[in-house]
This record gives structure tokens, sequence and C-alpha cells, in this order.
């Protein structure tokens, strides 16, 4: 039953496969130090995955593979901002790894099959792809939290991480198994007919999600299942850092969108009460413990699990203009996330993470224009306008609003000029603050465009905000 | 339309694009920025000019529109337009940069261009608040104005800037923020962002309570309302001149435009409900903060007060009219009290804004703000003395200064209300003279106190030219108030006629 | 008679000593590692029973899947104890704070 | 004729505004004779047109004039206008206002020679000619209310004149706090004439006033008020403050702290006449509330009385005037009281010539004494001054109302107006304003027989120097001394009996005093022998021959009277402790009270309850928050696991 025309379907994830592998080739044979090659062929991979992706798409949801694999707008445009976003995170992580003097060929390579699971996330239309993509992705992740060998903290991190990756792909697949046991099927259409159906079945029903909940809430980082993000954060070398903070939270958007809109919807009224707590003490936890942090990664991990809050705001507006709001804000966020960790990646030395709050004073002193780049980022990630960051909370809102939830939209708002404070102090640091030491940051010429590229565009696009809202829109109508 | 000229748009990105170009000069060619700096805010200001000639003064519509969409998905657009209540505003806008870009040509010399560039971006946004007819661009400007802000005080201010500038962001922002919901909320309703939309809106009353309260934590943080008003002392204290001339002239002007742009019409009937809430604040306002004034150290401290104490005029004759209208049963007395309460905006945006560099000029000199390290001031600067006594005087309401316009107007009216709130407003006249004037005696009159005082020099040609320019301003609106009056006019006879209209479902 | 209710309480206790193990357990890394092999053979159990009691090959198919990604699991979880031991020269669980806050 | 007239009107105000401007922006490039000369020339055409529209309306019966100068806004529907009204009144108004101006801007070319604010003085009372100008020719409530606060601003400039002197601006911040309570008063007066006439404009609202006499409102709970006593009693506040009456007295005798004597003069001739002449103006409203009358005659008689009391005890020769003129102002304000309007314009006219010449006269003596103020360093001048000593005991006569002389006439029709008024308080005002002619004499001749009688009680220094005052200064001396005698004799007739101002001042039938005086009224003799039959002439006799004994023939006896009376004395010399009394009650607890606003209110509760505490609390509960995040896996673990739990157990439910 496997046709030809759905090989052709799944050849941005082919693609990316064999490229990887080869890469992993081409890395063991390489003499090069600096490991140019596995660069470029990365970043090739990744030009000519997003390519792939956009001569196939299509406009409409193609089911292939007997259905446990589908390619429809939403998954083409998370794959191509995946994409995007991938060459921007590698250009970024290898001038992390050439600072400091460790360019691993791994990284790369890691990093290409983290994204392919990603990508089969993205497509999953079964909960067995849903499992495969999960577990590819979050395997490659651990391997490169540890993957500087000779750091402590990024092996401890390393550690925890897998250990409470494992125990929620666990729990995830204890619910799919209960799913599976009352409706008979893995794939997640049928799942959705087979709930309609099984309507007197409903508490074991959610009991099941639950589980599936914890799965996804665990991805996304979301409180309480949120534990392993601060200290992986920190605990990680930054380029890694970068990466965990970026692409996999669109991966762990697609997988909510899946599961519980495509799979579950008939569930709704119970996953919007559940995703509200979450919600909501994601947001109250994360902007309060940030205030108390002194490292920017950590304060940006808890940063990130207050997005996350906000994020599933969208979701639980349980409307497709809600849906395509979070997307706008996955979007967003991780566009904000990695220039926030490029100005960390620019301001780090060989040796030297750069990564404690004091090491940030005084920047527009030594270096104005990357201090006007990360201001335009915290202002945007504190969602003052015309930041892009801004637009990500407006459309959340006013979706959430739109479907009634005003009191939650006011609790979100009210713990956002709480976040505001420790975004304002990095501003404060920068601007008013006089440098304690005289460093004097640098990076190559095409770091420096892109990461500047990357603040503009916050501007740019918060000033014209209707293509990207229209591009969300259309993905998820 | 007598001009095709795109004025707003002009108004709007004009400084802010000449902001962008300063900033690009970079600290280089001082004189270049300056002059660059002057240069677009001069032509601003005439560009400004524009709209009070091309003005039609015998309509309460909208004029000088500009339309585009911006946002298609959600029928958000690129609406400008103009009506007598932004029209003198927005000329008190682009008026007083100018005189801040003059007032910081020799005393800012950290990071000029970035000092310079950040006055003219806030004004356009500025002007974009004024503008907007969109509650979303409104709100992007309103917002957006905060950031400039917050750097100005923080880079330029005094000693303890930085608490006083987090607190004036996080304050703000908290009170925005709920607008912002409450905006959402009106779109679920309406289906628009369009603020003369949402004005026909008609809305429930519970509904238009919350909406209310939203607008009021916006509105009346920014304006500022008592007991929300801590902020206002800390950034001004703090804040450079120029920042405090802007915060004090224009900012707070925005909470009463907020109110008359989005509380009062669109939610009347919530307006209706609490207007005795609103004006006990008010009169809390006029009175409490007088007598804080009162006791103030710290000159700006003490013009900082004095400025929520006016205020407290602005809420009240806004708010004051459902009372009038209640107990005269004409619309007569609450146009009265608002447009006295428009005026006590404008008027109050030269008079603070002067107070402000006035102490700022003696702050350049001597480096204190304290009342106790002067003294005799007049012995060493007499025309600064002169123009100071103008400004104290119109600061505590004299006729013949703008001062007095919008008091006596939102005193008479309020008085149609109850006796007792004009009982309590007219107090002003005895408190604000009580420390405007006890402030000059210590400050001005008197020996020569120390030899710091001994060795000022008087105010050169610059700042002769900004004070002659204010002192001009304040008299020729205390004298003959009337041009601004006939282009509210309308407006306002419309605004009450709308506000005083229930539109609950 | 076996039912499917018995396979399902047997595989939700086996779930919830796995996971009582991973909290409890304050010593040796390593027991978590096999607590993960455990919990996964317990949602296993569940699949197979499920499979076999609804009459659907699918879910066996899965087990397949969940057995091959919990090698690869566990060949990652070894390494990264490794690793860990190497800069640590400790396994134990109670020495995994040095970032908290 | 009566086209030109609104040019003349219009030039009368200008000029000395114009003057002013001039000396006051372009002084330094004028020069001092410049700044002089243009004031001078400003107020002098002003006072000519003055005189040439006094002429046309009281001579040529003119036409009245109530014109709008120019809009000064509309609001509402109501325009607010910028406009004169010139009738009788007004007229007679402008032509003292604008006269005592020009003489005292003569007088002080010689009295400030010396000072380095010479232009700036020339300045300020020639804008305060024109603020004083606008105020009694407004024919609106605003412009009023503009003049009005006008002159409170130049009174405050020149009290303040001589900035260094701690006591000059003490007392200059005084006056314009205390006119700043009368105005609060005024500007509520305003606001309620404004909410039930629905203009401002004098004539419309005199026209509706009887239609409105009769309107009650509500202010306190149910109790109901006579609108018309409320508007009253609002604007008379505002005349309490301007005019100097009790309790808002407090200023005026600090006021002297200027550059006396003319800041003084401008004082007691011209701005305290304001509130006078504001009630007076408004007598269409005021004769519809009885209770304002009896408030009114209250006050200026406790004013009359009590301070010409103080009168006694003073030593500052300035101040014994000023006090005087407080009690004089209680005169005027009496006669308004009794509806004897006309009388109070009379004594006002007649006290603004008697009271300059002896400010003038005062100011001669000090300066001949090189700025010596205390009487008791004076003594034996008329030696060497005998021109001021002359025209200063005609000033002396007719303050203390002589036969004759021009404060006899008017003070004795207002006294004569009291008793004749039937109003409940007349009686007391009667009895206040007898006993106060007593202590008139009593002290005017303690003033004069000390300064130019008795021992020489100068240094030597001082001594050696004593010679008459320059011509410029006892030329204005003599040219006021003559109208004090006999301007009242002139003007008896025709201003207290004959229907001289017209419809400008109202009066109802029943209390029409003067008009039941004017039926005794047969021509000034007749007048001066009718007051022989009546006690005032004998106690002003018998206060002049107390005086005499006390300060001549036993000047040992005051000391002893002092010391017995110690307290009354003590009593006196803190002039009842109004000024203790103002100073810790109101300034200070104000202050106070602010303070405590200030630091309870804002900073502690609202900034560091509320801001900063929710702050604070904010940043302790993330420090509470962050010990979860305790590093541990198997409390990481353990989270998870109870958070599944917990939504398990909340969601799940059979």
């Amino acid at each position: 039953m496997v046709q030809l025309s759905d090989i052709v379907v799944l050849l941005p994830e082919i693609n990316l496969l064999i490229f990887a592998c080869a890469i992993l080739v081409v890395d063991t044979f390489t003499q090069d130090p600096a490991r140019r090659i596995t660069y470029l062929l990365s970043q090739i991979a990744l030009l000519v995955t997003i390519g792939l992706v956009f001569f196939l798409h299509t406009g409409a949801s193609i089911y292939v593979f007997n259905g446990t694999f589908v390619s429809d707008p939403m998954s083409s445009a998370l794959k191509a901002m995946i994409g995007i976003y991938g060459v921007v995170i590698f250009l970024y992580s290898f001038e992390y790894l050439n600072k400091q003097d460790w360019v691993k060929g791994e990284y790369f390579v890691l990093g290409l099959f983290a994204m392919l699971g990603m990508m089969v996330l993205i497509s999953a239309a079964s909960m067995i792809t849903v499992y495969l993509g999960l577990e590819l992705l979050s395997l490659s992740l651990y391997a490169m939290v540890a993957m500087q060998r000779d750091s402590a903290s990024a092996s401890e991190a390393a550690m925890k991480y897998f250990v409470l990756g494992a125990l929620a792909s666990g729990m995830l697949l204890y619910g799919i198994s209960i799913l599976y046991g009352i409706t008979g099927t893995f794939q997640l259409q049928e799942l959705n007919q087979q709930i309609q159906m099984h309507t007197g079945q409903n508490a074991l029903l959610v009991f099941g999600m639950i589980f599936v909940i914890v799965g996804i809430a665990f991805k996304l980082g979301a409180v309480p299942f949120h534990m392993w993000v601060p200290d992986v954060y920190e605990g990680a070398p930054t380029a890694v850092t970068l990466f965990v903070s970026s692409v996999p939270k669109i991966a762990a958007f697609a997988m909510a969108i899946r599961l519980l809109v495509n799979g579950l919807e008939p569930l709704m009224q119970d996953w919007q009460l559940i995703l509200i707590i979450l919600a909501v003490v994601s947001m109250a936890i994360g902007n309060i413990t940030a205030i108390a942090q002194t490292n920017i990664k950590r304060m940006l991990a808890y940063s990130t699990i207050a997005h996350i809050g906000f994020l599933l705001l969208g979701i639980i507006a349980g409307s497709h203009l809600g849906y395509a709001a979070s997307m706008f804000y996955v979007i967003t966020y991780a566009l904000m996330s990695m220039g926030a960790f490029g100005i960390i990646i620019f301001l780090s030395q060989k040796n030297f993470e750069s990564d404690n709050l004091d090491d940030i004073k005084g920047l527009s002193d030594r270096n104005p224009w990357f201090a006007f780049i990360m201001l335009i980022l915290m202002f945007s990630l504190s969602g003052v306008p015309p930041f892009l960051g801004f637009w990500a909370k407006w459309f959340v809102l006013k979706e959430l609003i739109a479907s009634g939830y005003v009191w939650v939209a006011a609790a979100a708002v009210f713990f956002s000029i709480i976040g505001a404070y420790y975004y304002l102090r990095i501003v404060k640091l920068m601007y008013f603050d006089k440098p304690e030491r005289p460093v004097l940051a640098g990076a190559s010429a095409q770091m420096q465009v892109v990461l500047s590229l990357n603040g503009i565009a916050l501007l740019v696009i918060g000033m014209f905000p209707g293509l990207l809202m229209a591009l969300c829109l259309s993905a998820l109508l | 339309m007598p001009t095709e000229l795109p004025i707003l748009s002009l108004l709007i990105w004009g400084p802010i694009l000449g902001g962008i170009w300063v900033l690009y000069a970079g600290d280089r060619q001082v004189l270049t920025i300056k002059y660059l700096a002057f240069g677009v805010s001069l032509i601003t200001f005439v560009l400004s000019i524009l709209l009070y000639t091309d003005f039609d003064s015998t309509t309460y519509r909208m004029q000088f529109i500009e339309f585009a969409p911006w946002i298609d998905a959600f029928s958000i657009n690129y609406h400008l337009g103009v009506d007598g209540i932004s029209v003198p505003l927005i000329i008190l806008t682009t008026f007083t940069t100018l005189l801040i870009i003059l007032a910081g040509w020799e005393v800012i010399d950290y990071r000029l261009s970035q000092y310079m560039a950040a006055f003219l971006i806030l004004e356009g946004l500025m002007n974009g608040v004024f503008a907007a007819q969109d509650a979303i661009l409104f709100y992007v400007f309103w917002e957006a104005m905060l950031i400039p802000m917050f750097l100005i005080i923080g880079i330029w201010g005094g000693p303890n800037r930085i608490y006083a500038t987090i607190k004036f962001f996080l304050y703000t922002f908290l009170g925005s923020v709920f607008m912002l919901v409450a905006l959402l909320y009106l779109y679920s309703e309406a289906n628009s962002f369009n603020i003369l939309e949402l004005h026909d809106l008609p809305l429930g009353a519970t509904a238009q309570t919350l909406i209310f309260i939203a607008f009021l934590l916006a509105f009346a943080v920014k304006i500022p309302m008592w007991p929300v008003h801590t902020w206002l002392p800390d950034a001004h204290v703090e804040a450079p001149t120029g920042g405090s001339v802007i915060l004090a002239a224009i900012m707070l002007k925005m909470g009463g435009y907020g109110f008359l742009r989005f509380s009062l019409p669109i939610v009347p009937d919530a307006s209706l409900l609490l207007d005795k809430f609103m004006i006990a604040l008010s009169l809390i306002a006029i009175v409490y903060i007088g007598f804080v004034a009162l006791v103030q150290q710290d000159m700006k401290k003490l013009i900082a007060y004095s400025s929520i104490s006016h205020m407290g005029f602005v809420t009240l004759g806004l708010f004051v009219g459902f009372s009038i209208y209640a107990a005269t049963g004409s619309g007569s007395g609450s146009q009265m009290a608002m447009e006295g309460a428009i005026m006590q905006m404008i008027s109050h945006g030269f008079i603070s804004g002067a107070l402000f560099l006035c102490v700022g000029v003696m702050y350049d000199r001597i480096h204190s703000r304290q009342i106790s390290d002067y003294g005799g001031v007049v012995n060493t600067m007499p025309h600064f003395a002169a123009f100071m006594m103008l400004f104290v005087m119109a600061n505590s309401g004299l006729p013949g200064t703008s001062g007095f316009v919008g008091e006596f107007l939102v005193i008479l009216s309020s008085y149609q209300a109850s006796f007792w709130i004009a009982f309590l407003a007219a107090s002003i006249l005895i408190l604000g003279a009580a420390y405007n004037l006890w402030l000059y005696k210590r400050v001005i009159f008197g020996d020569v106190a120390n030899e710091k005082v001994q060795g000022l020099q008087d105010i050169n040609n610059r700042e002769f030219l900004i004070m002659s320019l204010l002192a001009i301003a304040v008299l020729l609106f205390g004298l003959w108030p009337a041009p601004l009056f006939e282009i509210m006019g309308p407006t306002i006879e419309h605004l009450v006629s709308h506000v005083l209209q229930s539109k609950v479902i | 008679m076996i039912v499917l209710s018995d396979v399902l309480i047997l595989a939700a206790i086996v779930f919830c000593i796995s996971v009582a193990g991973i909290f409890i357990n304050r010593k040796n890394v390593i027991i978590l590692l096999m607590c993960i092999e455990l919990m996964l053979l317990a949602v296993n159990m569940n699949f197979i029973a499920f499979s076999y009691f609804l009459q659907d090959i699918n879910g066996q198919v899965f087990v397949f899947f969940i057995l091959t990604v919990a090698a690869a699991e566990s060949a990652i979880g070894l390494a990264i104890l490794v690793v860990l031991f190497r800069n640590r020269q400790t396994i134990n669980v109670e020495d995994l704070n040095s970032m908290k806050g | 004729m009566a086209d030109n007239m609104e040019t003349i009107y219009l030039c009368i105000v200008l000029f000395p505004l114009l003057g002013s401007i001039i000396a006051g922006l372009f002084g330094r490039y004028i020069g001092r004779s410049g700044a002089h000369w243009v004031t001078i020339i400003g107020v002098g055409v002003s006072s000519i047109l003055s005189l040439i529209a006094y002429k046309y309306i009281v001579f040529d019966n003119g036409d009245i004039y109530n014109g709008t100068v120019y809009q000064w806004l509309v609001s509402g529907g109501i325009s607010l206008e910028i406009g004169f009204l010139i009738d009788r009144l007004s007229v007679t108004m402008m032509v003292v206002v604008s006269f005592v101006s020009w003489m005292i801007h003569i007088y002080t070319i010689g009295y400030m020679h010396d000072d380095p604010g010479y232009q700036r003085f020339f300045s300020y009372i020639s804008l305060f000619t024109f603020a004083m100008l606008m105020l009694v020719m407004s024919n609106n409530f605003m412009q009023l209310f503009f003049g009005w606060e006008g002159v409170g601003l130049v009174s405050y400039l020149l009290i303040g004149f001589w900035f260094k002197r701690e006591s000059a601006i003490f007392a200059s911040l005084k006056a314009f706090l205390a006119n700043r309570i009368g105005d609060f008063g005024f500007i509520l007066g305003i606001a309620a004439v404004l909410m039930y006439f629905n203009t401002l404009d004098y004539w419309e609202i005199f026209n509706s006033a009887p239609s409105l006499a009769d309107e009650k409102v509500m202010l306190i709970g149910g109790y109901e008020w006579s609108l018309m006593s409320v508007i009253c009693i609002c604007l008379f506040i505002g005349a309490m403050g301007k005019s100097a009456q009790f309790p808002l007295h407090v200023w005026l005798p600090d006021s002297m702290e200027g550059p006396t004597p003319i800041s003084a003069l401008i004082h007691a001739a011209t701005m305290v006449t304001a509130g006078i002449f504001m009630v007076a103006r408004m007598s269409p409203l005021f004769e519809y509330s009885e209770a304002a009358l009896n408030l009114v005659l209250v006050i200026g008689a406790i004013t009359a009385f009590f301070m010409g009391l103080l009168g006694l005890v003073q030593n500052d020769i300035k101040r014994v005037i000023a006090y005087s003129t407080l009690s004089q102002l209680g005169y005027m304000t009496v006669a308004l009281g009794a509806s004897a309007y006309a009388a109070a314009i009379f004594h006002l006219v007649t006290h603004a010539f008697f009271k300059a010449l002896l400010f003038l006269a005062a100011g001669a003596v000090i300066i001949v004494l090189h700025h010596e103020q205390d009487m008791r360093k004076m003594g034996g001048l008329y030696k060497y001054m005998p021109i001021t000593w002359f025209t200063c005991l005609i000033g002396a006569l007719a303050l203390i109302g002589f036969p004759g002389t021009s404060g006899f006439f008017s003070k004795d029709a207002i006294i004569e107006a009291v008793h004749a008024s039937t109003l409940p308080a007349a009686g007391f005002a009667y009895g206040a304003v007898l006993a106060c002619v007593l202590i008139t004499a009593l002290y005017t001749f303690r003033l004069f027989f000390l300064v130019f009688h008795g021992k020489e009680r100068m240094d030597n220094e001082t001594w050696s120097h004593l010679h008459e005052a320059p011509a410029v200064v006892w030329g204005p001396l003599a040219v006021l001394a003559l109208p004090s005698l006999i301007i009242g004799a002139f003007l008896v007739g025709p201003l207290l009996f004959g229907d001289y101002f017209g419809p400008a001042i109202y009066v109802l039938h029943d209390h029409n005093v003067l008009a039941e005086i004017g039926h005794e009224y047969h021509g000034v003799f007749g007048f001066i022998l009718h007051a022989f039959l009546q006690p005032p002439v004998y106690l002003a006799l018998a206060g002049v021959f107390f005086a005499w004994l006390l300060y001549i023939r036993l000047p040992d006896l005051p000391e002893k009277i002092a010391s017995k009376l110690k307290p009354v004395h003590q009593v006196l010399l803190n002039k009842y402790g109004f000024d203790d009394f103002n100073q810790f009650v109101f300034a200070g607890g104000a202050r106070l009270f602010g303070r405590a606003l200030w630091q309870i209110g804002d900073v502690k509760l609202i900034d560091g309850l509320v801001v900063n505490g929710s702050a604070l609390s904010v940043r302790w509960f993330s420090g509470v928050i962050r010990q979860i995040q305790s590093g541990y896996l198997y409390h990481y673990a353990f989270a998870m696991i109870l958070a599944l739990l917990l939504l398990i157990f909340i969601f799940v439910h059979y």
C-alpha cells in the first residue's frame, strides 16, 4: 500500500537522514580541526531540506504510510521554520565552538538527527510516529547536552535530563497504551472518531490523556514538569542551550497540536482546564523565579518556562485562531531565544561563557550596536510593542479573550509585568551600569550580520506582523 | 481637505527617522547632530502648525485622516486622524520637543546623539498616540513610548535613577497591559479596533464596569491619580531636565487623553456609575497632594507633586460632568468642565515644563535640587528670577496666565455639581499659592545664601529664548484662550452629548 | 482465565514500582536506568495485552519499536553515566546537585 | 463723543500697562529717568482720560458704557469676555485710582531715588494701576477676578520689593496667602453666580437678581440657605481678604515692609478699597440678603473697633497708620452693611486723600530721620518740619472726623447711617463705631504728639541733621492737604443725598438709610451743626484730650497704665495673638499635616507597603520558590509524579 508518491512526501526527511549519515562519515575522515566541511555540509543539508519542504508543499493534507505520516500546511510551515532557524543556530554554534576551540562534528550530526526527529514529530499522524519522532529528538538532545565531556555540570545536566526525559516518555507511552486500549487505534484521526463514539468511557480516556499531557508538558517544559529546564540550560554548553531552547519548542508545539487537537479534540473541555492550570502556574513560577537568578542562561530558562505558559494559552483558546496564535508565539519565541543566546555567544570567549548577569554590565559603552540588539530582544521578550514579542502575546491574548477566558488573560498579563522586571534588569545592566572589566567581545562578520538581522527582524516583523500572522492562519485553518 | 500632505504621518515618522539619522551620525560630530536634531524638531513643529491653520473647527469629525490596511487578518489599520482634542496636544508635543532639544544643547555631554535621538523618537511616538484612530495602533505607540523614556531616565538621570526608571516602567506597564485586555475584549465584541466604531458599540453594564476599571488602571497611572501616583515624584526627580519636561508636559496628558478618547465615550455608563469615585480620587489628589507638595525639600519633587495635584483638576473636570448634568439637566456645564480639563492639560504642559526647565537651569549650575542649597538667587540671576516668578505664579493659577483658565472653568462648573466639590477643588487656590510661593521665597528671594549662589551666572541667550517662548505661550493662553476653545468646542460638545447617552444593551 | 484487567493491574503495579524506584532511590544512578527499563516493560505489557484482547497487531508492532528505542536509550544513558563518573568520580544520585535554585 | 469713548476707555487701561511693560522689560535700556517718564506719562494719560470720562459720564450725563473688548473664550455656550462697564460708580473709582497712582508715581521719584530697583518699582506700580483699573472698569465677574488677583500679585511684588529682607518676603507671602483665602471664597461666589444666572455679565445678573431673591439652596444636610446669602457671603469673603477685614486682616500691617510709604499707600488708598468697591458694585445682590448684610456689618464693626485698639500700642509710625487704615476700612464695611453704599464710597474717597496725606507725611518724617520708624525716637519735630507738621495736623483732624474736615462728613454719615439701620446687627455696629471714634482720636493724636511734640528723643547724629523734607516730598503733601480739608464739604451733598450714582448702586427701599438721613439734610453747615448734637464729635474731642494728657502733660502715665493693665497690653501688643495663631495652627499645622500625608501616606503606605512591598514580596517569594528547585533528581521526579497524581485526582472521576 506504500506507494512511490508516499516517498515523495517524505523526501525532506529522507534527505536530512541521508545527509546526516553522510556527514557522520565525512566527519570521521576529515582532518580539519575546525571541521569546516562538516559545518558546510550541515548547512547545505538544511538548505536542501528547506527547499524540498518549500517545493513539496501543496497546501493540502496528505496522509501517507497508512495514515501514520501527514504533510499539511502546518507541517510544511513548521518544518520550514525549523530549517531556517537551524541554519541560524548552526551558524551561531559554529562560532561558539570555534571560540571554545572544540569544534565537534557530532554537534552538527546530532543536531541534524534531532531536527529529523522534530520533522517526524511535526508530521506525525499516528501515536507511533509521535513516539518515534519524540525519541529521536530526545535521544539526540541528551547526547548533545552531554557532549562537552570534561564538564561536570554538562554531564550532570545530561543525566538529569535523560532520567526525567525517560520518565516522561514512559508516562507518555503509558497514556498512549491506555488510549490504544480503549479505542484500538494509534492513528490520530481514527482516535478522534473513536473517542466520539466512546463517550461512556470518558474517565478512562481522561486518565490516559493526562499521561499524554504529561509527556507534552515535559517536552515543552511547563510547570511542574519543568524541573529539567533550568539545569539543562545552565549546564549545557551555550551552543547546545541555544539549540535546546529554540527549535525543539516548535516541535513540542506541533506535538501538542497533533495529540490534543488532531487526536483528542473531543476531550477539549478537559484538557483546556488542565492546560489552564499548567499555563498559569508556569507563568507564575517562571516569571517569579527568574527574578532571583544571577546566571543569564538560567534566567532565560525560567523565562522560557513563563513563555511556555503563554504559548499554552493559545491552545487553551481551543479555536483554530488560537492554535494559529500559539504557532505564531512559538515561532516568535524561538527567534527571540536564538537572539538572546546568540548575544551570549557573541560575548563569550575561550573558557569564558560570559553567562553571568554582571558580564553584560555596561555593554552599551563597549558595543552600542549589539547592546541595542539585546535591548530589542529584551523588550521583545517582555512583550513591549512595536517588537514582535508583543504581537505574539497580543495574538494569544486576543484569541483567549475571544474564547471567553478573560480572567486567564488578566492573570497572564499580570505575570508578564513581573516578567518585565528581569528583562528590564538586563537593559539596566547594559545601559545604566558601567562595565566591570574591559572585555572586548568579538565575532566573525557573518555572525555579526546574522545576529543583527536576528534582532532587526524582531523590529521589522514587529512593525509588519501581518504576513507572519497570515502564514500561521493559513497553516491552521 | 486643504492640503494633500500626509501631515500626521510626517509628524510621526519624520522625528523617528530624524532620530535614527541622528543616532547614525553618532557622537563624533557634536555640532552636526545638534543642528540636525534642532532642524528636525523645528520642521516638525512647523508642520504641526499646519494642523492648526488647516483645521476645520466647525465639525467634530476626524480630520487629516490617513488610512491604510496594516494587519488585514484582523482588520487592524494604519488609521490616523485628529480632532479638536488631539490637535492642541500634538502641537504641544512638537513645541515641547523643540524646547527640549534647545535645553539639552550644552548641558548634555554624555552620549549626546542618543539623547537627542531618544527625544526625537519619543516625539514621533507621542504624536502617534494622539493621532491614532485604531486602538491597536494607539496601544503600540502608547507602549513603545515607554522605551525611550525608560532609557532617558536611566541613562541621563540622577543618582537614584535606576529605581526610578524601573518603577516608572513597571507602574505604567502594569496599567497599560490591562488596557490591552480591555481592548481585546472590545474587539471580541465589535470585531473592530476602530476607536470610533468602539464608541458606538453597545455594551452590558458589567462589561462596561470591568472595561472601565481596566482603562482606569492604564490612564490613572499615566495621568497620575492618587493613589497610583508614586512613580511620578521619583521619575521626575531622577530624570534629566528634558525627561522631566516631557514627562510632565506630554506624558501625563496621555492619561487625560485616554480618558477622553477611551473611557468616557466607550463606556459612558460605567463612567456614570463610577463618577463619584473618580471625583473623590480627584479631590483627594488636589487636596492631599497639595499638602504633600507643601513640605517637599526637593524642588523637582515639589513640582512633581504639584503636577499630580493639577492633574486632579483634569480628572475632576472630565468626570464631574455627569453630576453637573444630573443637577442642571443641561450639558453645557459638563462641556465647560471638560474643556476646562483640556485647557488645564495644555496649560500644565507649558507651566510644568517651564518650571522643570527652571529647576534644570539652576541644577546645571549648582548641581543640587535641594531647596536648602539655594536662597537669594534673584541677586545673581535677576532675569531668571523674573521668568520663574511668572511660571510660579502661573502654576498657582494667577489670572492672566494659562494656569488660571482651566482651574477657573473646572471650579466654576464643578460648583454646579455640588458646592462641596467646588469647595475642595478651590482649595488649590490657597494650597497652590502656598507651596509655589513658599518655594519661590526660599529659593529666589532673600539674601545670597552661600558661595555657590554667589557665583551663579544669569541665564544665557539660549536659555532666555526657551524661557521667553514658554512665557509667551503661558501669557497668550492666559489672556486669550479663545482659539483653543474654538478648536475643541465642537469636538467636546459632541463628546458630551455622546457620553451623556446610555449605551447599555 | 487471565482477563485483560489482570494484565493491566500487573502492568500498573510494575509501572508504579518503577516510578517509585526513580524517586525513592537516592543512591545509584544505575538503578535509575533499570527503573526506566522496567517502566518501558510495564508499558509494553499493556500494549501486548491490549493488542491481544483487541485482536489488533498494531500494539505488538509498537512494542518492537519501544524495545528498539529502549535499547538506544540505555546506550545513551550508560554513555552519560560514564561521562558523569569520569567527571565526578561518583554516580551517587545525592551528589548530583551542583545546579539548583 | 460716544464713539470715541470706547477708545478712551481702552486707553485708560492700556497706557499704564504699556508703561509697566516698557519699564519692566526694557528698564535697563531706557535708564532711570526713562523708566519714570514712561510710567508717569502712561498713568498721567490715563488719569486725564479718566477725568474726561468722568466729565462725560457725570457732568454731561453721557451714556453708560457696557461693552465687550474681546471674547476671552466660549465654553459650553457661555461666553466669557473682557469688557468695560463705565457708569458713575466705576468712573469715580477710575479717577481716584488713577490720580492717587499718578501722585504716587511722582512722589516715588524722590523717595526711591537711590534704590537699585528703581525701574522695577515703576513697572510694578504701573502694573498695579493697570490691574486696579481693570478691576473697577470690569463689566463681568471674570475680569473682576482677573483684576482682583492682579492687584494681589502686584501687592505681593511690592511688599516683597526689598527681597533681601527676610521680614519683607515673609510679609509678601503672608499677604498673598491671606488674599488667596479671600479669593477662595470669591471664586466660589462667582461659581454660584454662574450656576444660577448662567452668565457672568453684571447687568444680566443684576437684572435677574430679583427673580432669584427667594431661591433656596441646600449646602449641609437638609438645612436651606438663601441663594443670595450664599453668593453674597462667598463674595464678601473675597472682599474680606482684599479689604483686610477681620479675620483676614493679618497681612495689612505686615505689608508695611514694602518700600514705604509708597507701597503702604498703594495698599491703603487703592488696593484695599477693591473689596469695598466690589460690594458696592454688587449692591443689587447684597440687597437681597439680610444675612449677608448683617455679616458685613458685624465684620466691619469688629474690624473698626479692634484694629483701632491695636493702633494704640504700636510704636512704629507706619504701623499705627496701617492699623488706622484697617479701622477705617472697617468703617467703610460697616457702611456697606448698613446699605449706605454711597457713604462707603464717599469715605473711601475722603480716606484716600487724608490717608495718603498721613502716609506721605510719615514718609517725610522717616526720610528726615534716616529711615527711623520708631516713634519713641522722635519728638518735637514741629520746629524743624513746619510744613510737614501742618499738613500732618490736617490729616490727623480729617482722620478723627473733626467737624468740617473731609473725614468728618464721610465718617459722620456712616455713623448716622448705622444708627438709622434696622438690621439686627446695627445696634452692635453702632456701639462699635462710636467707641472707635474715641480710639481713633486717641491713637491719631498719640502719633501726632509723639512725633511732632514733646521731648526730642532722637540721637545726636540725627538731631544735628534735622531739616524740612525736600520739596519733591512736601509738595504732594501740600497738594493732598487741601482736598483732605475741603473735599468732604463739596461732595457730601451730591454723593450721599443726591442721585449721584444713579442705577450703579441699588438699594431696597427698606434699607435706604441714606434717604432717611437725607430728610434731615439741609446743606453742609446744617450737617456740621447737626453733628454737635451727636456724640461722635465729643468723643473725638475727648480722644484728643486724652492723647494730650497722656503724651504731653503726663508722659509717664502711659507706662504706668501699661504695667497696670499688663495682660491687656500684652494682648494688644500680640495683636490678639492672630499672627502666632496663624503661624502655629495654619502654617505649622499645614506643614505637619503635609508631612504626615507624605511620610505616612505616600512613603510608608503607598510606596513602602504597596509598591515596594509587593516588589519585595515577589522577590521574597522568588527566593522561596527557588528552593523547590533543589537540584536533586529525585525531587524533580517526585514533583512530576505528584503533579500527575494531582491531575488524575482532580480530573478523573467516574
